[in-house]
Order: structure tokens, then sequence, then C-alpha cells
């Protein structure tokens, strides 16, 4: 309780102000999604806030238990449908690693090119969603917009639909790109820094920006690790943990980047990691798209089990896939009892799992900066739900 | 010539008057000529509203790489109309738990004082349409009654969320309406009259308020607590829409709340036009005729205000709060001084002296609210 | 990181309890689970602070839930436990109060499967409404047809 | 200095409304009825079944692995019978459900005789829910020329391999 004003409420106990409970509720215009949050005002005060959830909830896991292995990939892509890419990834590798299937190089880099792609449009977006729950009038939106749109139309060629991408296969991806790919690749990655600097010049140093999203929900250190928060909002907080440098899964061992670390932990701190780390994922995409091999985009056993599905033997057993998803970590836990079927599938969903700082970091603030904080969490509710 | 384009609208009110001179008795002449005045003013409230709005969407638009309403009309001219035409025909909703006379009530006096604001700002020369003696006063008196009439709208809908926003919309004005004031009282000193025609006669030819120290800070203090007083971006908390939906008009649908959205750009109008008749010389002007300058000056200041909207996320309570009494407050006093000073003194003396005043004052409130400045951060990486 | 044999030595040793191993991952019985826990995260020697997920699986002849076990402070890998408890008095002890992290997680295993965490501070259904009945990631949870025309 | 970045905030503003009026290329908006995005070679929505000379001659055999391996399971077959009750090669009944297909494109990667393909129509909206999104047999066909003209290159490629084939 980080709030000087809480700790004496309890002496004016003659002060009897009226409590005033407002639900935050599913039809509300900034919160990402069917979600409530029940909230106990004193005035502007929040002194209670309760998150209820299930709005979206379509039992995503009891589905895919009578889905094929290969079926299960376009519904991943339901689930953070922002970043369809990095669920598929997580997806594959995790269904890799219980079948013991190889990927060869090649389809190795198109898988990273693809997801650091795709952490570029959910970290944009996610700053201009941001800003519009401060109240700026959808201009960093448009802005973000403007940008998403030259991936998403890459997306649609190489992919096939521009949200729903279901590229990845079990071994590989799908198809090989269009010869014009790493052209066009070069060139969103040549032009995006100066597109994040038109954005910080409108932003970053903005004092109304600044003054409202500084000491504000702040999360500390120990209850970020205590509470399994991942992603930015973790690494916000000071806390260096990058999935992609720790397990170092499929070849992100091979790129130089650097993972950008805040001090505060604060709404501002969140907002700003983000824009770094999108400047280091292009870092990843310039060494990704100069040392990409020719040859096969998916091996003969993936390619056999996509054309196949029936084909493909999952051996029995379980394993743990997770990789380092815009949003945090995602990371599917499958077991298998070798019929063509996932006998369990379970999504380790990371906006679900960040909510549960949620209320520690609205305690004591405003209702204004409930918004605020539950928009730098940056949840989707598909994911939440699932 | 140019003097007849000048009068052109007060030989046209006197045109109609000797047509129906003859017909009519005299006090009924009087009556018409007050008559045409309202009609003008009434139909020129709303015209100029739906087409600040348009306006407004476009410019954001092209602000955000996109073109704004194009579809009705030729470049989306008629789209104020066909908005008019959807507002007429939504279906207008009154909460069953609302208070239905304060429901009622909210929106039809939320617009008298924003018509009523008009009758004391001179549009050209002579054309002003009650020179009142206390013309400033009149205004801040009518325009200030608008809070309370926010306040029942935001009660009478009996919703949590424009509670909130009723509460805020009172904290707000009761907090910027002292610096407006304030900020205006230099010029009245200068000019020594309440009526605005004096006000504009006073500052003939170039010599207009903003162009001396302590009407710099005078026009922008009075702009900032005038686009707060009309509840507009940096400062829409009463209708802060990603927090309390849409603050005091969320149970207002169909017309009612077209008249809450008129209400507001007439308000943005006529602060806009207060500002230019008091800082930026009225319709005086070099060639142009009278309304022309008048209407220049105010469409600048109102595009002005729409930038704002387009770039700045909104403040919150507390600090819009502190804005007000720790920077604008100190502010105005202590231009109240300069301006005093400025007046008594010759001139060499009296621009020196209050231009040192004024920057010292700034530079000293700017320390003294270091503290609650934000700072700028510096971010490390790990793995380098 | 240390090898999954000597984690099991270890507990075994300090604890007294009897542990087996499932393909690499330890299968633990539930009394204990809450002291194993807090040996797992306050022990310098293992520090797991980060329990990434909390799994419930129904194998038809009882229930089991799963942890994976990560330490941010030492960057080293999973550790995964299992806990098995039978299937109509499905209880197992809570670790809320030693990782936060499985509050959410334990009410969705509860709201799912109907595994009852004692010592949880807020056990309520997270997806489901209150009226709902019965628990439908359970394998013998019958959905009922919605295209019946009633 | 305190108000400084206020200031740049709006020198960003002003400055992309200005250059909109000088570069046509920072309005990125396209008038849609009037000015269309070219879709590309692979962008698909719904599936459709291809025919070589007349619609009721289709590739499509009626195997039914498109129907078994569809995830939301929208496709029903049902096989042909000639008067003597023996199946034919062809299917009878073909219905694809377009309101629950979530156009994933699986039917088209197992499809071993290269039938069903998925098309780019997007403006599909309809009055009626159930019978409209229904897509029977005859309104699935597309002639090959058709298949061909939307994508150029798979077509070109199913051609060599079907000419490969009856070799």
């Amino acid at each position: 309780m980080n709030c000087p004003y809480l700790q004496n409420m309890d002496q004016q106990s003659t002060l009897d102000t009226q409590r005033l409970e407002v639900s935050l509720g599913p039809q509300h215009p900034s919160t990402h999604g069917v979600f409530q949050m029940d909230v106990v005002l004193d005035g502007e005060q929040v002194i209670r806030l309760k998150p209820v959830m299930g709005y979206l909830h379509r039992n995503h896991e009891k589905l895919m238990e009578n889905m094929s292995w290969l079926a299960c990939m376009p519904y991943t892509d339901r689930l953070d449908y922002f970043c369809a890419l990095a669920n598929n990834f997580s997806y594959a590798l995790a269904v890799e690693k219980l079948a013991g299937i190889e990927v060869p190089e090649r389809a190795q880099y198109l898988r990273v090119i693809m997801a650091e792609l795709t952490r570029l449009i959910n970290h944009i977006v996610l700053v201009g969603f941001l800003l519009n729950d401060l109240g700026a009038f959808f201009t960093p939106v448009l802005y973000a917009f403007r940008e998403r749109e030259k991936l998403l139309d890459l997306f649609e060629d190489v992919t096939g639909s521009r949200m729903m991408c279901n590229y990845f296969r079990f071994g590989g991806v799908k198809r090989d790109v269009p010869p014009d790919f790493i052209l066009r690749v070069r060139e969103i990655v040549n032009q995006f820094p100066k597109f994040l600097d038109e954005l910080e010049e409108l932003l970053t140093h903005n004092e109304i920006l600044l003054s409202r999203c500084q000491n504000v929900g702040i999360l500390p250190k120990a209850l970020a690790v205590n509470a399994g928060i991942t992603g930015p909002v973790l690494r916000a907080s000071g806390i260096p943990y990058d999935i992609r440098k720790i397990d170092k899964y499929s070849i992100y061992g091979r790129f130089k980047f650097r993972v950008p670390v805040g001090e505060a932990g604060d709404v501002y701190d969140r907002y700003y990691v983000r824009i770094l780390e999108m400047r280091e994922s292009l870092q990843i995409l310039e060494q990704a798209i100069n040392e990409i091999p020719d040859g096969e985009v998916i091996s003969k056993a993936g390619a056999q089990a996509a054309k196949m599905p029936r084909t493909l033997k999952v051996p029995k057993g379980d394993a743990y896939g997770r990789t380092e998803a815009p949003k945090g970590e995602l990371g599917f836990y499958l077991v298998s009892d070798g019929s063509g079927k996932p006998y369990r599938y379970h999504v380790r969903a990371p906006s679900f799992i960040n909510l549960t700082v949620l209320e520690d970091m609205c305690i004591g603030q405003k209702v204004a900066d409930v918004i605020i904080i539950l928009g730098s969490i940056d949840i989707v509710l598909g994911e939440v739900d699932r | 010539m140019l003097n007849t384009i000048d009068q052109i609208f007060i030989k046209a009110k006197q045109i109609i008057l000797d047509i129906l001179s003859p017909f009519l008795p005299e006090w009924m002449m009087i009556l018409i000529s007050i008559f045409i005045v309202i009609v003008t003013l009434c139909v020129f409230g709303p015209v100029v509203m739906m087409y600040l709005t348009l306006l407004e969407r476009k410019f954001i638009g092209r602000m955000q790489n996109r073109y704004g309403p194009n579809r009705c009309g030729i470049f989306g001219l008629l789209q104020p109309l066909s908005d008019g035409i959807k507002m007429f025909t939504k279906e207008d909703i009154v909460p069953q738990k609302a208070d239905p006379f304060a429901h009622f009530l909210g929106p039809i006096t939320v617009i008298i004082p924003s018509l009523l604001v008009f009758s004391v700002i001179p549009f050209g020369r002579n054309m002003i349409p009650s020179d009142l003696s206390i013309g400033i006063l009149f205004f801040f008196a009518v325009a200030s009654t608008s809070t309370l009439w926010i306040f029942t709208a935001a009660w009478g809908s009996r919703n949590k969320f424009s509670l909130l926003g009723g509460m805020r919309a009172v904290a707000q004005m009761v907090s910027y309406e002292i610096p407006m004031l304030l900020s205006i009282v230099p010029a009245l000193l200068v000019v020594g009259s309440f009526s605005t025609v004096a006000i504009v006669n006073a500052q003939e030819g170039l010599q207009w308020f903003v162009f001396t120290p302590w009407g710099l800070v005078g026009f922008i203090l009075f702009f900032l607590t005038g686009v707060a007083e009309v509840n507009r971006c940096p400062f829409d908390l009463p209708e802060g829409e990603s927090e309390i939906i849409a603050g005091f008009h969320t149970e207002y649908s169909g017309m009612k709340f077209a008249l809450f959205y008129m209400a507001e750009y007439m308000n943005a109008f006529s602060v806009s036009a207060l500002v230019t008749t008091v800082y930026l010389g009225g319709w005086q002007g070099p060639i142009l005729p009278s309304w022309l300058w008048f209407f220049a000056k105010t469409f600048v200041l109102i595009s002005i205000m729409m930038w704002f909207r387009g770039t700045f996320p909104r403040m919150r309570v507390d600090q819009l709060m502190g804005f007000a009494w720790r920077g604008l407050l100190p502010l105005a006093f202590i231009n109240l001084l300069a301006a005093a000073l400025w007046v008594h003194l010759s001139f060499p003396l009296n621009d020196i002296l209050s231009f040192c005043i004024l920057t010292v004052s700034v530079l000293m409130i700017y320390v003294a609210n270091r503290k609650v400045a934000p700072k700028k951060r510096i971010y490390k990486y790990a793995y380098e | 990181m240390k090898t999954i044999e000597e984690i099991k030595q270890a507990i075994e040793t300090k604890f007294g309890v009897q542990i087996s191993i499932e393909n690499n991952s330890l299968l633990i019985p539930k009394e204990k689970w809450p002291e194993i826990a807090s040996f797992l995260k306050t022990d310098p020697e293992y520090s797991f602070d980060y329990l990434s997920s909390v799994t419930g699986t129904d194998y038809k002849d009882y229930l089991e839930v799963v942890y994976h076990l990560y330490s941010m402070g030492r960057e080293c890998g999973p550790l995964v436990i299992k806990i098995r408890t039978d299937r109509n008095a499905a209880q197992i002890p809570s670790v809320v109060s030693i990782w936060r992290s499985a509050e959410f997680q334990e009410r969705e295993a509860y709201d799912l499967l109907g595994i009852h965490f004692e010592g949880h501070p807020d056990l309520r259904r997270i997806f489901m409404w209150e009226g709902f009945v019965g628990h439908p990631l359970r394998k013998d949870y019958v959905t009922e047809d919605q295209d019946r025309k009633i | 200095m305190y108000g400084l970045g206020v200031l740049k905030g709006l020198w960003v503003t002003i400055k992309n409304f200005t250059l909109s009026y000088f570069t046509r290329k920072r309005l990125t908006t396209v008038q849609y009825p009037e000015e269309r995005i070219t879709l590309s070679e692979h962008a698909r929505t719904f599936p459709i079944l291809v025919y070589d000379e007349s619609p009721d001659k289709l590739r499509c055999v009626a195997c039914e692995i498109c129907a078994k391996e569809c995830p939301p399971k929208c496709i029903s077959i049902v096989r042909a019978q000639d008067e003597a009750g023996k199946p034919l090669k062809q299917p009878k009944f073909f219905d694809i459900d377009y309101s629950v297909c979530m156009n994933c494109g699986i039917c088209e990667e197992v499809c071993p005789f290269d039938s069903i393909y998925m098309d780019r129509q997007f403006e599909l909206s309809a009055y009626e829910r159930s019978e409209e999104f229904l897509y029977t047999k005859d309104r699935l066909a597309k002639s090959a020329e058709y298949f061909s003209k939307i994508r150029p290159e798979t077509a070109k490629k199913v051609e060599e391999k079907r000419k490969a084939k009856e070799k």
C-alpha cells in the first residue's frame, strides 16, 4: 500500500464520505475488450478493485481436445488476435518439442522475422491505444495504424490473411515467401526508425504525458517476480528477464540484441521500454535479413504432416513450450496420449497472469489512472478468457 | 467603397426597416429592429456550430493522414446537414431512473448562455447587437452559469459516470474562473471601461494589446483559461470519454445531445471572439472590412483550439487544478501589477520594466513548481 | 541447475517423503506440498522464485496439477512438479501464499476442473458465471446439445 | 525547458497537416468503393470448387478428406450413386457453411485432387443468415479460367502437375 492518503483514512473516521461503487463494465470504451472492473471509489480515489472476466470465454482448451494437432493451429491465431504469428510460433515449438520434429534453417529465419514483425505491430498498437486511454484524440493510434497497414499487407502477401495468418506448420512454415519479401522487409526496417522518431517527438517529452504517466501504477520488483509477471511489464520494473535470451529457443542465440530495462516500474517506464524494444527488434530483423539462407522451408516430415495431418504421430508424454510473445511468456502445455488429438492442451497466457497485480497497482490511484494502468499492462481479452 | 462593404450589414438592416416603416407604428419598428438582430444571431449561431464541427473533423483528419468527411456534398460540405438530420431522427432515450425534469432541463439551459453571450461581442464597426456599458461583466456573468446547468444535466441523469463528470466540471470551472477574470482585468485597467466597444476602440491602428508585454501574457492566460472554460482538450475532463464514458452527457441522445454539442462549439466560438476583442484588437485591421478581420482572427484562434485537440492527451483532475492554482493564478496577479506599472510610466521605461517583471515571475513560478514537474529519465540495457 | 535426481534426493532427505520421477518431473504427495514449495523458493541453492504455469489435467481415474517452476534469479530451466488427487474429493493445498502467480491459475483450475485449493484467499469461479453447474474440462462433462430444438 | 515537449508535439501534427497537401503519399486512406487495393496472389477468404469443362464435372471425387480435416467442420459431402446404388467418384451434395468457415486454408492444403481452393471474394453480405450462407455445390463451382485469373502462379503449378500425372 504505497498510498499515504489511505494510511490516515481510518483516523478521519468522522469524515463519513459516501463510497461510490462503479463497475467499469464490459461495455467501456477503454477496457480493450469485454473486461469488467468493479471499483469502489472515494471521490476520485480507488479503494478496492476486483477484475471480472469470462465474457469472452469459449473454452478454447476443451475445443482443442477434439481437433487434430494441425487443426489446432488456426485456432491459436484467435488467442491473442493482435499477434497471430507469435501464438503460432509458441504452439509449433511445443508440438515440435513433443514430437521431435526438426526445422530447416531457412524456416527458422522466416519464423524469427515473422515473430519480430508481429512484435513491432503489437507494440505500436499498444502505444497508440495507451495514448487513446490518456485522451489523445486518435492521433497516435492513426499514426500507428498507418505503419501497421504496411506490415499487414506484407503478412497478406506471405501468409494469405492479414491477421489470422495460420502460417506456421510443424517442421517449418506453410509456403515460401514471395521473391520481393526480403526487399520489402528491408524497406520497412529502414523506414521504421523514422516513424519511431516522429512518434517519440510527438509523445515522449510531452509534459502532459510525463505528468500523467510518471509515478502512476508502480509495480515493485519483488511483487512482479512473485506474481509471475512477464514481458515488457516485468522489464519495466527492472528485471532483465527475456525468454529469447534465457531459453535461446529457435535461433535467437545467433542474434546480438539488447534488452531495455526500466527502474521505477510505472506506466511511463512500461510505455518507453516498449519503444526501446521496438528498436531492438529492428536490430534483430536487420541481422536476420542479411543472414537468411536459401533452401527448403519445411522439413520432409513436416511437409508430409501438413499434406496428410492424420499421419502425424505424436508419442505419448507431455511437453511445455514457451516463447517471448510481445505481451510476455506465452507457453503451451501439451499432453499427448498417442492418438491424433491432444489429450490436454493448456495455454499459459501472459495477459491473464499479468492481471493478478492490477488491483495492487490501482489502489490509491485516481479513476483516470486505473484506465491507463490497465492500458499499460496490455491485455487482449481473447488471450485472457481463452 | 470600402466603407460600404464595411457597413453592408447595417445598411441591409436599414433597408428592411425603411421598407416596413410606412406600414407599422413607431414602437413596432423598434421591436422589428431588435427582432432582426435576434433572428440573425439565432440562425448564425447554429450555422457556425455546424461548420465548425466539419472544419474540426477535416482539420484533425488531415493531421492524421486521412481526408476527413468527403462523402456528403462536394468536400463533405453537407456533412453537418446530415449530422443534424441524424440528430433529429435519433430516438431520444430518457433513462428510467433519471429525474425527468432535471434531465429535460439540462440541454435547454446550456444553450441559453451560449446564445446570450453573443449579444455583447462587437462583430464589426458599430455591428454590436447591444452595446452595453458593462459588456465584459455581462459576458462572464452569463458564461459562468453554464456550469450550473452542466451539473443539473449530470445530476439529473442519475448515472455514476455523469455524476463524476459533473463534479469534475464544477471543480474545473471554479479553479479556472478566477485566472480568467484576472487575465481580463489589465485590459480593463488600461481602457478604463467595461464596454467591449470601448476596448476595441482603444486598440486603434495596430496598437493591439497583445503587442504589449502584459498583453502577451494576458492573451496566453486568457486563451488557456478560455480553453478550460469551454471543456476542450487538454482540459476536457467533464466529458473524458476514455475514463467516464461521456461525462455529463452520457445519458443524452438525439436532439438533446445535439444541443450539448452545439453549446460546446458556440462557447468555443464566443470565447475566441472575446479573446480577439480584448487582446487582438477585435475588428481593427488595416484595409479589409472590419467584420472580415474579426472572423479571420476568431477563426485562427478556434483552429488553434482544434490543433490542441489533435495533439494533446488529457490532464488528470488534480494536475488540472494544480496547473490553475499554482501556475496561472500567480501569473495573473503579477500580470495585473505589470499592467499597472505599464500604464503609469512613460514609453521606454514601462515596456522594459513590465517585461522584466513578467519574465522574472514566470521563471520564479517555474522554479517554485520544480518539485511537481516531471523529470526526464535515462534507460539502461541488460545483455549489452 | 542441479539434475532432477539431486533435487529428488534433497527433498526426500529433508522431508522424508517418497517422491517418484515420471518423465523428467517430480511426483510429490500432496500432504507435504506447501513446505516443499516454500523450501524450493526460499532455499538459496534452488531459489525457484517464478511459478510460470499451473495446469490441471483429468486422467480419468485421478486429477493431476502440474507446476512449472523457473528461477529468475539464477535463470535456470523448468522444474516440473506433478501432484495427484482423486476425482470426486479433489483437494490440493494452495501455494498462493508462496507464489502470487498461482492465484488466478488455481481459480481457473477450480473453475474448469473442480480441484479445491484450500488456503486460497478467494476461490471463486473465474470464467463461468456463479450459477454454472459442473466443470467443463473434465472428461466426463456432458456438453448440452445446442442444436436440439426445444 | 518545461513547455518544450508540448510545442514539439504541436509541431509534429501541424507538419503532418501541411505536408498532406503537398505529397499525396502521406494520405494513406483508400476511397474504398471507387479505389480498391489489389489483393496479392495468396490472399484467401472462402473455399471454392474448381471444375474443368462444365460445372457438373467437378474435379472433386468426394473423398471427404477436406471434410475430416476442416477444423470447424463446416464442409458436408454426400457421395453420388448411380441407379444400381454403386458409389460414383463425384459428390451429389457438397455444402460449405460460409458462416462457420474460418478461412484457414487447410482444406486447400490437404486436398489430393486440386479441387478445392481459396477464393478472394470478400463482399459476401446477405440478408438472411442460415440459407444464404450455406453454399451448395453449384454456388461453389468456379471455372479453371477464373481460378487461373485470380491465382496465376498456383494455377500454372497445378497445370504442370496435372499434365505430368496424365503422361
